[in-house]
């Protein structure tokens, strides 16, 4: 079977199209149809489409799009927000910029149609600061979508008004976190908020608000032009539809992969990924960026790539973010690297976290440089234990579940870093 | 009070048996000191003292650091402990700021001190020690109250104890 | 906008940009990060006197700007020199070999990480992800991507690029 | 408070223990309002919900998840269990981890003794260390911020200092910077704090991270006995409680003591700082005669004689009252007066404050430094007597036939708008002050008199929300001061014997103003701990 048949062309459809970000080409390509569908339908209508496809989230939770949108109270007087989350900074996913780079418009539209959907009028895109070059090419694509009247007051002729702000983050991971995004734009540090309230009745100043991420945003065109039933036809019963996965590490073809979801991971790391450079023997791989627990070779092979299958294997899809880890790569070394990011970017408000990210860095580098004590894999335990479903948000889990998997999984490493010490 | 009806034997009565046991006593020592000085038990103070267990408690130490400097910090665990309410601390900030805090006065008065070492075991720093001086007879009472300088030089008298990094 | 006392300034163009980004949010501070984007541009890095000049235009405490400026790494509280260099060293990058293209830059530079050259031309830091792990090991330069596949030799080279051409040819060093 | 509207209450259970709340409270409310104690570092009855502590953590309805109970609302048949072997777990996890960065200094830390680590340590924790000290974080220590000093490595960063000086002060100089375990509190520019509330950061820091300068090395918290009392450096009168180390009898440090109803749990610096003229140089310890510009320490024995001879003629003697009297040293004194024959009363008052419009400073402060202008209306009002101000006693001093002039009850170091009630009276008439402290104003005066305090006193005095709240004397008086009482008792007798029984306000209270401000039902004990609010003057 040819390898590219596995992709389900739904969001990379037209990506390799040249200058692809005008909005001329993006419209030859049958661009902003389904906005100007969507302005046709009932809000109420777009809404039961999107339920009907079993779009889920595609940030990392998993959170079924049109529920979301459902929660939102349209008569409190107050105005309704809906937020694009571009702050992507999950380690090992870069889908969300391989859609702004090549494709904005398809966030743009997608925008057009949550807005309509939820009734927003005020828009904004949180893209992360490091993305100059995708910010650069995503505020040239709102210009054109203004010019273009898709963007502004009475948009399509239909009376709705829409502004769309491109708002640059400043390095956070944090705040790729949908409260922490709203304490960010509020030109507060990104920390994330307590909830409840929750962001659909209390959001970005305190308004109804609707955070959405670039991926999901950008499907909602080929489902509204599509049908929602048509979308739920592909990948499984609880995982509706395709989704981005972007491959990194020991492969030969890393890169942004569009697959049915419950495709076979091996479809992914053999064949589109083209296996292991170098011949190399695989140890572990990391499903959906770095805070997910790691699958063991035995698992890969089984594994599939969907919501429940990653869930009997006690690790999650994520952000689609796939690391492939070879033989001679220590994991200690790997998850000393991971503890290091979530140390670095917790934002230090609730305890567990703040402390917990702390202690378990400072635990995996000793052990790493070979200073370990016999105590020091419980304590990692007890530590990421007690961080778990304690704070706000989901970093200290996110910090807290690869240690946890990691030890779980590929015990003898870490046991062995210590027998090594002992032994000297 | 009633008169108990409890009567001594007459052995008893007499006392002349506890009588000769007692002198006999007396004459044991008489002869054997006479005869053996070398075993008297008496000490020819103050030419001699009495050697005192390590553990004795006698007069307290204030232990220094290695550069001479007073090891409390002033945190009043002896204060509180002390169940004469003796010690008397009165803290003030130090010029060095790693420090922060020491006694500015440290005072204890021996007249109330029972000597029972309470100080020396809520000390969280060691600074405080019970030492083996128990010469602490003086001519006026206000000579009683031990300064933080008197407490320090007593250190010296036992010196090999308070020796530690 | 209001006259106000500072050691530091915005040109008139500059005030009109912010006048103008403060008009796109809801309220002025929801404009505080483009507009700290904006300072650091302008003059280099954030220091008080700008924080507090920002803090004046945005009628925000002070307190909550430099509370603000201090939770993102991308914002700057001390000359970071006219390149700053940084190199990716998560995950991906480090199993690809990020530490070697930071042995090369310590090596070429003179300094270590966190490091400023003498001649404030160049600084090294290593960050967090950038989204770019199909590319890794990878580096940006100031706000730029280095699209090129790196490694030791290619840093290397690169630094002697940017130190003998300068900004002109920015965009044929990185990319 | 008010009964009239009807709010439907929700009944949850909370470790087994039913209780009917109002369905705006939360878990952690209504856990207080049950009785049962949640450990909590972030939370404060008077700042916004943080969160960030993670110590509250309770478990909800059996969900797996642990909720913090300090954000969670309440819901009708709702379980809770917040000493769960799940929850105390978690609390215990959480404790853990809020030590592991901190510093073991305890003996040096003026917190010990009443910090919440330590306590909650004792009560949950008593686990072994699993951290090498070396190992810890560490930033800077003492560092000198004003009033206060900040030492950022025993900060948990629970933030109700940043969340005070943003939502009270509104100052906001306190800030956390960086983030993750870097995070440090500061202020943001390293300059003083610059509010006049930063002592109430000392007492809502749970730790030792933020401790009062004045108080610091002093004393450590268990040497001392707290007692209730208000204050009375302005005419808010806060609630507070007065630290006394009962060996030496001594004042050692002035806190808040919460009531919603006025001053919630703050007081302003002024007010917990200003104590210190109690043992000042400046105190008046004895009674003084002042005779061509010498001053002769003289005795009360001798004071009262000469004042019992002038009140022979008692339409020559003008009396000054201060508002800084309690309610019962008014009524005391001017009864007294009144009955040897004395016509003239004045009031002495900040009077350019005294009827100002908008005399709040936003937060607690008013403006008016006496405590009791209030209770003395009430009181002259209520013995319908009349009082002048000071256009009225320079006008009485126009009739020429003034001769005395006898000022009771001036306090503390700072009465400067005192003066012009002394500057009012010319050459021939003679003064006597009854005050707690010399000061340069009264040099004009012919008998200084010692005063106690207001940390000396008992009494009663009515705040300017018309509050009517108990003074408690915390100390003994200082050397030969005497209040108000004794003053009258003494005047009366021309005798320094029989000095007054400590217990006379106590009486006076009784007879003459609980019946008339309160009610006949009402009696001394229901003034404690948070006072009455009085209806308003008619």
């Amino acid at each position: 079977m040819p390898a590219l048949a596995k992709e389900k062309q739904i969001l990379l459809r037209h990506i390799d199209t040249p200058n692809l970000s005008q909005i001329s080409v993006y419209e030859e390509v049958g661009g902003y149809q389904a906005a100007k569908k969507a302005y046709g339908m009932e809000p109420a209508n777009i809404i039961e489409d999107v339920k009907a496809s079993g779009l889920r989230g595609r940030g990392g939770a998993g959170f079924p799009t049109g529920m979301k949108w459902g929660f939102v109270p349209q008569n409190t007087g107050k105005p309704i927000y809906l937020l694009c989350n571009a702050d992507e900074s999950e380690p090992g996913c870069f889908k969300d910029r391989v859609i702004i780079e090549k494709n904005p418009h398809a966030i743009i539209e997608g925008i057009l149609i949550a807005a309509r959907a939820i009734n927003s009028h005020k828009s904004y895109i949180y893209i992360r600061g490091e993305y100059a070059k995708g910010a650069r090419i995503l505020q040239m694509a709102i210009d054109e979508a203004y010019q273009r009247g898709f963007l502004g007051k009475n948009i399509l002729g239909t009376g709705f008004d829409l502004d769309l702000v491109l708002h640059r983050g400043a390095g956070a991971y944090i705040c790729g976190e949908e409260t922490g995004l709203i304490s960010s734009l509020e030109g507060k540090k990104g920390q994330p908020k307590l909830k409840p309230p929750f962001p659909a009745v209390s959001g970005y100043l305190g308004c109804p608000t609707v955070v959405n991420n670039v991926e999901t945003l950008s499907t909602l065109p080929w489902i509204l032009a599509h049908g929602g039933k048509t979308y739920a036809t592909y990948g499984t019963e609880k995982s509706a539809g395709t989704r981005l996965f972007c491959l990194s590490g020991w492969v030969n073809k890393p890169g942004v992969y569009e697959l049915e979801l419950g495709t076979p991971l091996r479809v992914l790391i053999d064949e589109l990924g083209g296996g292991l450079k170098d011949g190399a023997t695989l140890k572990a791989v990391i499903p959906g960026g770095s805070s997910t627990p790691p699958l063991t070779p035995a698992e890969v092979a089984e594994a599939t790539l969907d919501f429940e299958c990653m869930a009997k294997y006690g690790s999650f899809l994520g952000a689609g973010g796939v690391i492939v880890i070879p033989e001679h790569v220590s994991l200690l070394k790997i998850l000393e690297t991971i503890s290091e990011f979530y140390w670095d970017e917790s934002c230090g408000q609730c305890t567990p976290c703040r402390e917990g990210t702390g202690w378990l860095f400072r635990i995996l580098k000793h052990l790493h440089e070979g200073r370990g004590t016999s105590t020091d894999i419980e304590d990692l335990k007890k530590t990421a234990g007690n961080m778990m479903g304690t704070t706000i948000c989901a970093l200290a889990d996110a910090a807290a579940m690869p240690v946890l998997g990691f030890l779980k999984k590929f015990p003898d490493e870490f046991y062995a870093a210590l027998r090594e010490r002992e032994g000297q | 009070m009633k008169r108990s009806k409890y009567r001594l034997p007459l052995s008893q009565r007499i006392y002349l048996i506890a009588i000769l046991k007692g002198m006999g006593i007396t004459a044991r020592h008489f002869f054997t000191n006479l005869l053996r000085p070398g075993r008297m038990p008496n000490v020819g103070y103050p030419e001699k003292r009495r050697n005192y267990s390590p553990r004795f408690r006698g007069l307290q130490i204030l232990t220094v650091k290695p550069n001479g400097e007073i090891r409390c910090t002033a945190c009043m665990l002896c204060a509180t402990a002390c169940p004469a309410d003796c010690i008397h601390i009165t803290a003030a900030e130090h010029p060095n700021p790693e420090v922060e805090k020491f006694p500015k006065e440290f005072n204890i008065d021996m007249l109330r001190c029972v000597f029972c070492g309470m100080c020396e075991e809520a000390c969280p720093v060691d600074a405080i020690r019970m030492g083996t001086r128990y010469e602490l007879a003086n001519f006026e009472r206000n000579q009683f109250i031990y300064t933080k300088d008197d407490l320090m030089r007593a250190g010296n008298y036992t010196q090999s104890r308070v020796t530690r990094p | 906008m209001t006259e106000v006392s500072s050691p530091v300034h915005f040109s008139e163009q500059m005030l009109e940009t912010v006048d103008r980004l403060i008009a796109k949010y809801e309220k002025p501070e929801c404009a505080l990060l483009p507009i700290l984007h904006l300072a650091q541009d302008q003059f280099g890095h954030l220091s008080p006197p700008v924080l507090n000049y920002v803090a004046s235009l945005l009628k925000m405490p002070p307190g909550k700007v430099f509370d603000v400026v201090s939770f993102y790494t991308m914002f700057k509280t001390r000359d970071m020199g006219k390149w700053c260099l940084q190199i990716c060293h998560n995950v991906t990058c480090t199993m690809m070999g990020a530490e070697r293209l930071v042995h090369a830059a310590v090596e070429s530079l003179g300094v270590g990480v966190n490091g400023v050259t003498e001649d404030k031309q160049f600084s090294l830091v290593t960050v967090e992800c950038l989204g770019s792990c199909d590319k890794a090991p990878v580096m940006q330069v100031n706000n730029e991507f280095v699209e090129r596949a790196l490694d030791a030799e290619k840093v290397k080279n690169l630094i002697k690029d940017l130190r003998e051409k300068g900004q002109t040819t920015f965009e044929e060093v990185t990319r | 408070m008010s009964t009239d509207v009807a709010v439907k209450k929700v009944s949850v259970t909370i470790d087994d223990k039913k209780v009917e709340v109002t369905p705006d409270k939360t878990v952690f409310q209504a856990a207080v309002e049950a009785g049962i104690f949640v450990p909590h570092y972030c939370y404060h009855p008077d700042l916004s919900i943080a969160g960030v502590c993670r110590m509250c953590l309770v478990e909800v309805d059996n969900a797996p998840k642990l909720q913090i109970s300090c954000n969670t609302p309440v819901r009708d048949g709702m379980v809770v269990r917040t000493s769960s072997d799940k929850a105390r777990q978690a609390q215990k996890g959480s404790l853990e981890l809020h030590l592991i960065n901190h510093p073991v200094d305890c003996p040096i830390c003026d917190k010990a003794g009443e910090c919440k680590l330590q306590d909650f340590y004792r009560e949950f924790g008593l686990y072994k260390s699993r951290v090498e000290l070396e190992d810890k974080v560490h930033k800077p220590k003492a560092k000198d911020i004003g009033t206060i000093v900040l030492d950022a490595e025993r900060c948990i960063l629970c933030t109700r200092c940043t969340r005070f000086t943003h939502e009270v002060t509104h100052t906001d100089e306190l800030v956390i910077v960086n983030r993750g375990n870097r995070s440090e509190l500061k202020t943001y520019d390293d300059g003083p704090l610059r509010n006049d509330y930063t002592g109430n950061l000392a007492d809502i820091c749970p730790v030792g991270a933020l401790t009062a300068r004045d108080f610091r090395f002093q004393q450590r918290v268990w040497f001392l006995e707290k007692k209730n009392s208000v204050c009375t450096m302005c005419a808010r009168g806060c609630n507070t409680t007065v630290s006394v180390n009962p060996k030496t009898k001594k004042l050692y440090r002035v806190e808040p003591r919460r009531n919603p109803e006025v001053n919630k749990s703050w007081i302003c610096d002024t007010g917990r700082w200003r104590y210190h003229y109690v043992y000042g140089e400046s105190r008046l310890r004895t009674p003084e005669k002042i005779s061509d510009g010498r001053v002769l320490e003289s005795t009360w024995h001798q004071a009262f004689g000469e004042m019992k001879r002038a009140l022979e003629d008692p339409s020559g003697i003008v009396i000054g009252l201060s508002t800084q009297l309690t309610n019962e040293e008014i009524l005391e004194l001017v009864l007294s007066f009144k009955e040897s024959g004395v016509k003239h009363f004045v009031r002495i008052v900040d009077e350019q404050v005294i009827e100002e419009r908008s005399p709040w400073d936003g937060v607690l402060k008013h403006r008016d430094h006496t405590p009791n202008a209030e209770g003395f209306a009430r009181m002259f009002s209520m013995m319908n007597t009349k009082f002048l101000d000071c256009a009225g006693l320079a006008a009485l001093v126009g009739e020429g036939n003034l001769r005395h002039a006898w000022f009771f009850g001036l306090e503390g170091e700072d009465v400067s708008w005192a003066s012009r009630f002394v500057e009012a009276l010319p050459e021939g008439v003679s003064l006597t002050l009854h005050a707690t402290s010399r000061l340069p104003i009264w040099e004009r005066a012919q008998w200084l008199l010692p005063a106690a305090s207001a940390f000396e006193k008992s009494g009663t005095m009515v705040n300017a929300l018309g509050r009517l709240q108990r003074l408690q004397a915390a100390i003994p008086r200082v050397s030969l001061a005497r209040d108000g009482h004794a003053v009258a008792f003494g005047v009366q007798r021309g005798a320094d014997r029989d000095a007054a029984p400590e217990a006379r306000h106590v009486d006076l209270f009784e007879k003459l103003i609980a019946a008339p401000l309160l009610g006949r039902e009402q009696v001394w004990k229901k003034l404690d701990p948070m006072g009455v609010a009085l209806k308003e003057r008619s």
